[in-house]
Parts: C-alpha cells; structure tokens; sequence
C-alpha cells in the first residue's frame, strides 16, 4: 500500500518537474528560470489557491468544525516556533534558532498544493476551507520568532551567531507588517476574502475566473516545481555550512510536527483528506514569507541556514517522501469518514 | 564631487534612499537584480520569488561636504543589516 | 436600481482586486508585481481585444452605423483635447495643458475592457467594432496635443511650466511615429486586423485562439487590475504636486466627456452597451500611449501633473464610480433596442 | 494547389503574428516584448511540445518506423554540418564555417512547431514521436561543428576569422556539456521523457495538463512569433556584415536539405504528415542551441554571421515560404497513407 | 583615460547611444530599468507596462580628448529631454 | 583601494567571478542585462530568450595589490572569450 503511495507521488508530472529540476543542477545543465518568471509562478499559485480557498469556504459556511480546526492551525503554528526555539537555541544561538523556528512555524503554500494534488491522484476528497488555515499559520510563527529572538537578547544572553541588537524594544509596527502584510501573505488573503465575496454576490464571476484559477493550475504548479527544483539543488551545496545537527533537524521537525498533526487531526475528527492537509500544514516549512520578513527583524541571523534547512531540506523530504508517508499514516489512523 | 556605490541587499532600498535623502544628496540611482558575494557569502537572484530578492546598487553623486552626513545616517543601516560602501572622484560632465 | 449597479460592479472580480492592490499601499505591504509582469498582461489584453474585436468586426463587416460610430469616436479624440487645452492653459501652461489634454482626448484600453465585463455581468450586449473605436482614438489625440502645445509656443507665449522649445518646427516623423506606431496602439490595430483576417480566411484558428485570447481573459484583467491598483495608489502621493484645480479637472472631465458621449450615442441611436462603452471612452484618460508619446514630444511637461490626474484620479474614479453612474445615464436615456 | 497552400500558411495566426513583428521593425514602432518574456514563451513552448510529444510516444510505443526514423534523423544532424562545413569553410574559415554549419545541422523547434500548426490547418495527421526526432537532432550537430572546428585547427590551418586556439585538445566535458545539457535540449527531452511516463502511469495527469499544454499552445505561439518577427527583423540589419555568400547559402540550404529530408521520408515510407515535418527538421537551423553553444566552445567565431543567417533568412524562409513549398512536395512525391 | 557615467530615460537611450557613437566614443553599456530620484523627482518601475520606462544608466569609457566631442553632441540632450552625466578617471584593465 | 569594472558575456558570468575568487579579491558584484557596444559590435537582449543572454557588468572592489593577481587570471578569459576591463580610484566608505 505504501509503496504504491510513494509511487503514485513520484509518478505525478509535479514531483517529475521537480525532480528534472533537481537533476539539471545536479549533471550541470544551464537551464535557468530566469526572475521575475518564478514570481509570476508564486503569486498566480497564491491568487489562484486564495481565490478557490474563498470560493469554496463561502459554500462550506464558518461552522465550527472550520473554526476549530482554523483555530487549532493557529495554535500549532505558535506551538512550533516555541518549543523548535529551545531544541535549536543551545546550538545557534538566538538569532539563528528565532529565524529557523519561525520558518518551521510557518508553512510552505507549494508543499500544501502539492499534496492537494496527491488528494486528486489518489481521490480522496479534502475541504476547502483548509486553505483558510493555511493562510492564517503564515504569519504567527513570524511574530514568535521575533519576540524569542528579542526576549533572549533583552536577557542579556548575546548570542553566538553576532550582536543582536537586544536592548532595543521589538519594534512592533515593523514585526506586524513583515507578519501580516508580507507580499505573499497579503495576496493569499486577500484572494481568499474575494473569492468568498465573488461567490456570494457574482458566482457568475467565480465561473469566469475558472478557466485561469482552475485549468491553469495543474500546469503552472509543473512549471513552479520545476524552478523550485533548481533552487532547492542549488541550496544543497550550502550545506557543508548548515552542519549535521541542522541537516538532521531537518528531516526530524517534519516527522514529528506531521505526527503531532495527526494526533490533532483525530481529536477534531477530520476527514482524510483534511487530516493529510492538517499534517502537510504541520509538516511543511516557509521559505517565502519566513526570509523576507527575517532578513528585515532579525538581520543578524544566517539567512543561509533557515533557507537551505527549509528550502533544500525540508520542501524536497516533504514533497518526495512526506506527503505519501503521512498519507499512509492518514490510512492507518484516520478512519473513512 | 564624490562619487558613492553602495551594495545592499534589495529590502534596504527604501530605508537606504530615505537615508540618502535625509544627508541632503542632491539625487541617487538604483539598480536591483544584482547578485553577488562577499563576507556574507553568496547572494543569487534564486530566491528572488520569494520577496527576498538579491542586492542592489545605489549610486550617489554628491559633494564632498555632503560625505560625512552620508556616512553619519547610511553607516549604522549597513551595520545593521549587512551591504558595502565605496568613495571614489567624480566630476560634472 | 443605480446603487444595485454600482454594487454589481463593486462586487465583481477585477475591481475586488483593483481595491486589493490600492489597499497592499494604502496599509504598507510589500506586495509587488515585478517589471516586466505587468508589460506582460497589457500586451495579453491588447493582443486579446484587438484579435477579438477584429472577428467580431470580420463578422457584423464594415457597416454605416459602425463607419458613423467609428468617426464620432475619432471627432471626440480631436474635440476633447482641444477643448481641454483651452482651459487648461491658463493654469498649467502650454506645455502641461498639452500634455494633459492628450491624456484626457485618448483612451485607457482597461477601463474599456472593465466596462465590458460590467456589461458581461449585467447582461446587456455590446458590438465588437466598438473596439475598433477604441484602437483609433489613441492616435488623433496624441497628434492634438503636440499641435496645441508648438502652436502655443511659436505664437512667443512661453510657458510657465519652462522653455517649450517652441521656435522649433514640428517633428512631424516623430510626432507621427508616437502617436501611430507606439506599442500598445501598434499591437492593438495589428490584433485586430489579423483577427479580422483570420476570421474570414481561416475560421479554424478563430477556435484554436480561444483558449488564450477568450477564457484566460477574465483572470488576466484581475491581475493587471491588482497592478493598477498598486500603482494608482502609488500615484496619489504625488496629489501635492497636482493642486486642487487638476483634481477637480480629474473627477469633472470624465462626468462631463461622458456625457457628451450619452449625446452622441443618443444622435447615433447606438443601442445600450455600445452607448456605455463609446462614453466610457469619451471619459477615459490615456496613461499607457499619452505618457510615453509626450516624454518625447512634449519632454518640457512634467510626467507626474499628466500620469497622476490619468492613472491616480480618473482610472479609479471611471473603474469604481463611472461605469456604474454612466450605465444608470444609459438606462435612463437610452431606449432598450 | 500550392498558392492555396501558401494562402493557408500565410492568413494563419501565428504567421500573421510573425509579420506583424517584423513590420514594427520595419516602420520603426516601439513595440517590444521585453525580457524575459520570450524566454518564458520559449521555456513554455518546449515544456509543453516534450510532454505531449511523450505522451503520444507512451500511447505509439518504440516500434522499428519510430526507431528508424529517429535513426534517419540523427544521421541527418551528422551529415548536414559536415557537408555545409566543407562549403563553407574556403570563405568563411574553420571557426566561422563550425559555427555556421552547427546551426544548420541542428533545429529550429519553433519552425517545427509552425509546420505541425499548418498541418492542423490543412487537416493532414503526423505522428507524436516526430518530436523524439527533434529532441534527439540538436545535440549531435554540436558536437560535430565543434570538433570539425578544432580538427581544421589542429592541422595548423589557421582561420582568418582570427585565433582558434586550435592546439589544445576537444574540451570534451563543456563540449558535451553544451550540447546536451544546454536548458533547451535538456528541458525538451526532460518533458518528453516526463510526458511518457505520466501517460503511462498516471493517465489522470495528462487530462490535467492539457488546459496549460494543449489549450494555450496556440495562443503563445502566437505571441513567440510576434516577438520572433521582432528579433528576425533586427537581424536583417546586420545582413551587409554576411554578405551574399551567406544569404545565398541561408536561402539555398533549407531547400537542399528539405529535398534530401524527402527522399529520406520517402524511403523510409512515412505518411505524409510525418514526411513534411521530417523536411523541416533538415531545413530548419537552430538560433537556440547552437549560438549559446558555440559562444562558449568557439568563441572565435562571429555571433553575428551564424545568428543573421538562422534567425534572419533561413528561419523567416521557412515559416513563410519554406513550409508550404515543403508541403507542396510532399502532395506530389509521397504517397497518401 | 576618463569613464563617463550618464543617467536618462530609458525612452533617450537610443538617442544618447547614437550621439556616444557618433562622438568617436570606443564603446559603451547600457543597464535599464534603473530607478532614482533627482531634479525631476522620483523614478518608479511602475510606469513600466507603459512603454514610459524608468532610467537606464549608460557609462562610457574613453579617452580623455573624446569627453569634449561628447560634450557636444550629448548635453543639448540632456537639457531636451533631463538627464545627468558625471566624469571620472579610470585607466585600462 | 581600487575599483574594477569588467563587461563580458553573461554566459561567462561564472567564469569570471571564479577567476575573481581565485585571485583573492575580497567580494565582487554582477549585473545581467547590459546591453552595449564595443568592437564585437552590438550586443542587444533580443537574444535572451535562447539562453545567449546580453553582457553582464561585473565590479570588483579590491586593495591595489590584488589587481596583479586579478589580471594574472582575468586577461586569459577576456582575450578568449572578449569583454573589457577597466581600473580606478576608490576609498572605502
Ligand atoms: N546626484 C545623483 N546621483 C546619482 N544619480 C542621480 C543624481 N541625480 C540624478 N540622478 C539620476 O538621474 C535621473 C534623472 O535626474 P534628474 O534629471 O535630476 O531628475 C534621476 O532619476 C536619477 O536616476
Ligand atoms: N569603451 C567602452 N565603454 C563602456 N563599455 C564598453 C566599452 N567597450 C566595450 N564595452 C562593453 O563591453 C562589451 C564587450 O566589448 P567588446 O569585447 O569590445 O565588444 C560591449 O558590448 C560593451 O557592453
Ligand atoms: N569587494 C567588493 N566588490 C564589489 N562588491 C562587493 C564587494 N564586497 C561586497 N560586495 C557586494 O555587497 C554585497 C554585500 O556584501 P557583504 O555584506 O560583504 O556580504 C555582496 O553580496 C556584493 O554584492
Ligand atoms: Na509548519
Ligand atoms: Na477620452
Ligand atoms: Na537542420
């Protein structure tokens, strides 16, 4: 069972892309994506899940069930940066733990769309208004990270990774805007809300909007992996920098944050195809959002350590391996619903 | 006239242009898309979709005077957050 | 019944995400749409129009009614511009009223298009030849503008806003291949008339263009509105600069254009959709083939009096409040066909 | 007969596009379609003709006709470069004449991509592994012009287009390098190899491609060749620098090796479709493989002599001309299946 | 040896790229979609879908007797259409 | 302190800055998309879209000392494969 769970990822044309991206970097090929393309990529794929995510949450209504879970997303994605602090901070001191606990509170968009598309290969149906927790476990996480980071400094533990500048207060007007404003935080929810107005006062318009929000998306998705692909290999060659303990934390946080997923998954009572999502939210790690806000609020952590664990670790173990493992774990707790 | 190049990264721009305003340049240019390496390593344009983009490069043209203000405001953002400076002559065309 | 129109156009997809983008500055979020993205949609929408525009108009042929339309549309890309001038001249000079009245005499191609998705979503059809009208009103106002502002400065009345350069003679070639051979009025034309031909040669290819020029459409326009709006709302930092004289002109011209429009629709006996789209465009200002044409022609003008009132006041005020105001004028003027 | 089949080609859409580009260039618009535009057109192109090339491939299988024809067809990217090499070399000198005969002994996928849209057009069938023969014809052509290069200079025969370097030996990892792992070669087969084994094994995603591969196919050809139409033209520019010689030889060539393609399709008996694009292949020169290959391992060869000569003449002579002139022969010499 | 640094709209540089020639000048580069602010305020990519552009930055290395050639036929643009250019010393690599 | 300013091909951007590395130099910073002119003729982005790409302008802030060792494993490239250099004054900010 599991093996043609793995197989079935591994067959699909988005993890294909993906891995010929890896393999051009890997035989040396100069095939390139060249920018601003994989933005273009990046913000139709968080238009396009915001808008349908909207769509479908103003079918499904805010009954409870969406409110919990919604709610127990949030809770995991302050849960994780915290308890991820005090594993990482003996080892990298505050900044750097901050920045990479923050990346693992946080959630990776392609991860979640990735494994929705394994939902559709594999037909087991999942709900719309999981995109809802997905764009609202964004941006937590961030405000975490910095407040840890400041927190420990303001003790007056200076850090090994270099001066953090402690003994100033967090400057929150620019945490909260690195948090919710983000460029791609923003899009998501914005996208999501008008979705949800489209849908509710012009559903001819979300009928409009299919042929691109829809039928493009599969190919595109192809396209994105295949840039993610080049970048993820690329970042590979860092991790001589990155050291073992990262290069194991990598593989491990995953695993167990899918775990813990799963346990949380059940006591909500969530559908298959909504525990895998709950699990892959988990799971996954944010190398969208994370850098670009850390790289402004905690500039004296290594941007070479929480990119390569969440962008050349991390995403390639979930896409590959994750994402039919945790499935397999779904099968097996998770009864039909 | 100097002639300033300064290297940073491509989320600096605001701050450092308004720096630049603020020592009373009489103007500046910037490029973005510029990648590159130095004591932080190597800076690619690959994560450029995330928002993070690579480096830029801001150029001032100004007069001599107008040097130590520059330095008074752009020296801590460059501390603070990573990036280079270089002086070099100039003159009017 | 007006404030059901102006809602069904609030609440329609592209101008849910023109609000999203002038909403990303208005709060401070880095959500950017990188260079060359947005030349990306406006040469898509260009191309699309003008190939659509140009079957629709191989179909109905070259008819006096559409001959008629397409004439008046030229005689309100001379009279508005000149008329403009004139008032604005004593207050700006020769060189910015120049400028500004060419703005005001050409068209912008997206708040036509906006309206015709209003009419989409109102269910009130519209000619295709009514883009033709649209790709020859950019030209004619271009050429005006020039005239106005040399004819200005060889008469020795110098202009406040600096030297206009005026003993000079007018550069005809340059001037000419500004207004007629610019980009966007280039790709326009030449779309319409390969869809015109291959509409009447090969209809197969009609069919095979569809996908890309008709069902992506709707998506693609909510993209480049998400731009536009960033950009508009970028633009009204510059309101300072402009003074309340070109704010009042900004909101007043499209009112009152308009509705010489509804006139001329009216005398035309132009059935309801195409009375919307011909005042829309009487109330258009051009911020795409004005701005890049007067930079060169007109380079004493000061870009940010002309793109501010077009792109910052007029586009949003037409997009948001006109289409709706000049629908409810329609209704009330002219007779269902 | 044949003047329909020009009629036919000339009023298609893509063929109007391309016109389109070269006559802003020639009446001096500002059209322009910025970078890196036509790079994501070219990337997409390739993306999209690997996969359903692969997936036709999946469904026909590797019977002896697609194993031959794809044998024919590597020997045809042998000969060609050597052959055109010894023409060329006593005017243009080694380096120049490696360069020059690489690129016509590779292909052009873009005018590939254009017969296969004629062939839709006239409603005559070919076959998907057509794009096997393709993807295989690029490389070896490279590698032959760049040891014809270094053989000549080796044999102290010095070029008067300057230096060759020709004492050291064939640098035969870039070489290689260049010509299989160049990003187009390697994304075209990466998606063909990709495109079989989704149709084999996940049927499901192909239905899912199809909107992004088989749908918009036709729009972005026509924005490539409009952008192509752009390129094209400015090459013409440069045409007095190649001299006679070389547009003699960028007109005759594509004829000659078309009508060795056809006595090669006749013997192999390929059905009429199958035949024209096997034409093309031979008449068709590569201005994507092969200047960028060339750049880095003859870089004593001039870039403008071997791009005019595609880019400018051979490749506006095949899509215009070219194409159905190849067809007409078909009609006349191969055999209705 | 002097390097000639100009800052124009990108709609000007083929015009200034054509007075760079025929000034004598040995060669040029041109980057585009260069940002900035000066005299006539601030330059955004915004504009860009327009065909209005932003700044290119051209800079040109050339012997010192070639400055007063392109002096000439390069400032009338500069005051035509806006513009800055500035002077340095640099010798051959 | 000296500033270079090197233009090459953008297809020998890793070269190059392999061969700056090599020499010791401190850091460097790339720019892609140069267009420009020179005795290859016109090098335009048309050609982007193949992979050839346009010229890309590379600069190199070293100590004086390291300009030897830059030219030692720069000048073989540029007389391979073309692109000029250029060398001048510059102080740390
Ligand atoms: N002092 C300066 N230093 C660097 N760049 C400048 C300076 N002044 C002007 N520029 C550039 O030149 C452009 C045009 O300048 P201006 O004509 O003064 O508006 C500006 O948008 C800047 O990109
Ligand atoms: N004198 C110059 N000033 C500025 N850039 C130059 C100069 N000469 C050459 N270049 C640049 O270097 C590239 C290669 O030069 P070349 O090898 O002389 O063709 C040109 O395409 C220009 O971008
Ligand atoms: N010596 C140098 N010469 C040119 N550019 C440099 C140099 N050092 C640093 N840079 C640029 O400045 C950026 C930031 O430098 P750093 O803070 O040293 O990592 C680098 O990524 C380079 O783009
Ligand atoms: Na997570
Ligand atoms: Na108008
Ligand atoms: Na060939």
């Amino acid at each position: 069972m599991q093996s043609t769970l793995v197989l079935q990822n591994l067959l699909s044309a988005p993890v294909l892309f993906f891995f010929l991206g890896i393999l051009a970097v890997v035989l040396g090929s100069d095939l390139e994506i060249p920018s601003p393309l994989p933005k273009l990529f990046s913000l139709y794929l968080l238009l396009a899940i915001g808008f349908k995510g909207g769509v479908e949450l103003s079918h499904s209504g805010l009954g409870s069930m969406v409110l919990l879970t919604i709610a127990a997303a949030i809770l995991m994605s302050l849960l994780v940066p915290i308890s991820s602090f005090y594993i990482l901070r003996p080892r990298l001191g505050a900044d750097n733990a901050a920045a990479v606990a923050a990346a693992y509170g946080s959630i990776s968009a392609v991860t979640f769309i990735t494994a929705q598309s394994f939902l559709n290969v594999v037909k087991v149906p999942y709900d719309g208004f999981m995109v809802a927790a997905l764009a609202l476990m964004e941006s937590p996480a961030i405000v975490v990270g910095v407040v840890m980071a400041k927190l420990a400094a303001s003790r007056l533990e200076p850090s090994p990774g270099g001066p953090s500048g402690g003994k100033e207060p967090i400057p929150w007007p620019e945490v909260l805007r690195e948090a919710f404003l983000n460029g791609s935080v923003f899009l998501l929810i914005g996208s999501l809300v008008i979705g949800g107005l489209v849908a509710y006062f012009s559903p001819s318009g979300v009928e409009r909007m299919e042929p691109f929000t829809e039928k493009l998306f599969y190919g595109v998705l192809c396209f994105f992996l295949l840039d993610m692909g080049l970048v993820a290999a690329q970042r590979l060659r860092d991790l001589r920098q990155t050291g073992p303990f990262l290069v194991a934390f990598a593989i491990a946080a995953p695993i167990v944050h899918a775990f813990i997923g799963l346990l949380i998954a059940r006591l909500l009572g969530l559908p298959q195809g909504d525990a895998l999502l709950f699990m892959v939210l988990s799971a996954s790690a944010s190398y969208i959002a994370v850098p670009a806000a850390m790289r402004m609020t905690v500039p004296h952590a290594n941007p070479s350590l929480y990119i390569t664990t969440a962008l050349g670790l991390t995403f390639p173990f979930n896409v590959v391996v994750g994402i039919p493992l945790y499935m397999a774990l779904v099968q097996r707790f998770i009864p039909v619903a | 006239m100097k002639r300033v190049d300064f290297f940073v990264s491509e989320r600096e721009i605001e701050r450092l242009c308004k720096a630049i305003r603020q020592a009373g340049a009489p103007g500046y240019s910037v490029m973005r898309h510029v990648t590159g390496w130095g004591v932080a390593g190597e800076i690619s344009e690959a994560m450029d979709f995330s928002g993070l983009g690579a480096n830029a490069h801001v150029v001032v043209f100004c007069d001599a005077d107008a040097i130590a203000a520059l330095q008074g405001v752009v020296r801590p953002l460059l501390e603070r957050f990573g990036g280079v400076g270089f002086v070099s002559e100039a003159e009017k065309f």
